[in-house]
């Protein structure tokens, strides 16, 4: 699946994009954040207060608790601040 | 029932947009804008930048109009969120809604920008003035409250 | 701190209220724009005459608009409202806030436009499409209503 | 004082404005409104439910209970409709 990053978790992470394939037995965001975290220091830190990270599968805002089993794409991003 | 939601980095033109949606109709009772713009924060800015999830703002965007159009009877809705770099005094975003009755179109408009503020993925940046540095703009407890209101 | 509040038979022109308040300022977050039109009530409606209280109106948008302003931080309000036939489709009443904050300006302009509704000395007589008899529009207990929100 | 008329009630007293000169012991909107009823049967259509009526001296609205010495202009009219 494709993660993307958006603002400072895109700056922190050092990439916008990436193809990512977590093992089985990851199965929810909190999961993949977990996960994710243990990659790298750049990933730790971007993702060092998980309660603050926002995330949409395909599109779509979704909670921590989700399901990740057949998303395409998977975006990381702070609290949004438009408008 | 017309819906227009545009994402990118040209400017708007609010009356445009507004005879887009009223010219040759007789059953327009109001009309409400909302137009956001950059302030300078006291002199200390010198642009905001707007990144955006490209597909996901406009999806996030029809979503949030789409729920607006269930709670008040609106004729016509237009929402326009700018992108990139934005200077102080210029148009980053636009909101109008038209209704045969003005309590629909004020409590529409002011639903969309809430709602925009807190769910559409747009992040600013801000470029100062003095020196190189910038910095994310933190999410306000107050939009998150704004937003609130309109849970019932 | 601009007011400009203008009644009269001559039309208005939202984008020229708008740039007047805006132009070459940089500190404002928000401007709300309110146009009431004049309805054709489904075909029934050849027009509206509005009949008004010279001095008295001008006068008492005045007051309103000084009441809002204690109320709320606006940098500019603008407050225009039209007397005579109007045509359906045509624009009656415009109402122009602008703020720092988004609050703010939607919450004076919907304040305007409630205490115009029920205080401002403006009378509308409908003239039908079909025969001459023409009969005063009736006040609407929802408009004293909506004024009753702002009692707090 | 000047009496001034508007809307409905204006095409029922049949005139814009008018000078008028109640008696002394007119002191108030309610006993003006009581004594222009009087005046006949246009009035007295006019005025027919002074509850309805709206007031307002020298251009800021009143009650019908304010007084009316020093007033040089009272308007009577229906409910406002603008906006």
């Amino acid at each position: 699946m494709k993660a993307v990053y958006f603002a400072w978790v895109r700056e922190r992470v050092g990439k916008a994009d990436e193809e990512i394939s977590p093992p089985a037995n990851v199965r929810d965001v909190a999961g993949l954040i977990a996960w994710l975290s243990a990659r790298g220091e750049e990933y730790a830190h971007a993702f060092e207060n998980p309660r603050v990270i926002r995330v949409a599968i395909d599109r779509a805002h979704v909670k921590h608790e989700a399901a990740i089993s057949g998303a395409r794409e998977i975006a990381f991003f702070p609290p949004m601040t438009g408008g | 029932m017309t819906t227009r939601v545009r994402v990118g980095e040209e400017d708007f033109d609010c009356a445009a947009e507004v005879a887009a949606i009223s010219k040759g109709r007789r059953d327009l009772g109001a009309i409400v804008t909302f137009t956001g713009l950059c302030r300078d924060e006291g002199g200390r800015l010198a642009a905001l930048e707007l990144e955006h999830y490209p597909g996901m703002a406009e999806e996030e965007i029809a979503r949030v109009v789409a729920q607006a159009r269930e709670r008040w009877p609106l004729e016509a809705v237009t929402v326009i969120h700018r992108s990139g770099k934005i200077a102080p005094g210029a148009q980053i975003v636009l909101v109008v809604t038209a209704s045969s009755h003005r309590a629909a179109a004020f409590a529409g408009a002011d639903f969309l920008m809430d709602y925009l503020k807190t769910s559409a993925p747009f992040w600013k940046k801000e470029h100062p003035i003095n020196g190189p540095a910038t910095a994310w703009v933190a999410a306000k407890d107050d939009d998150d409250r704004a937003m609130e209101r309109w849970r019932k």
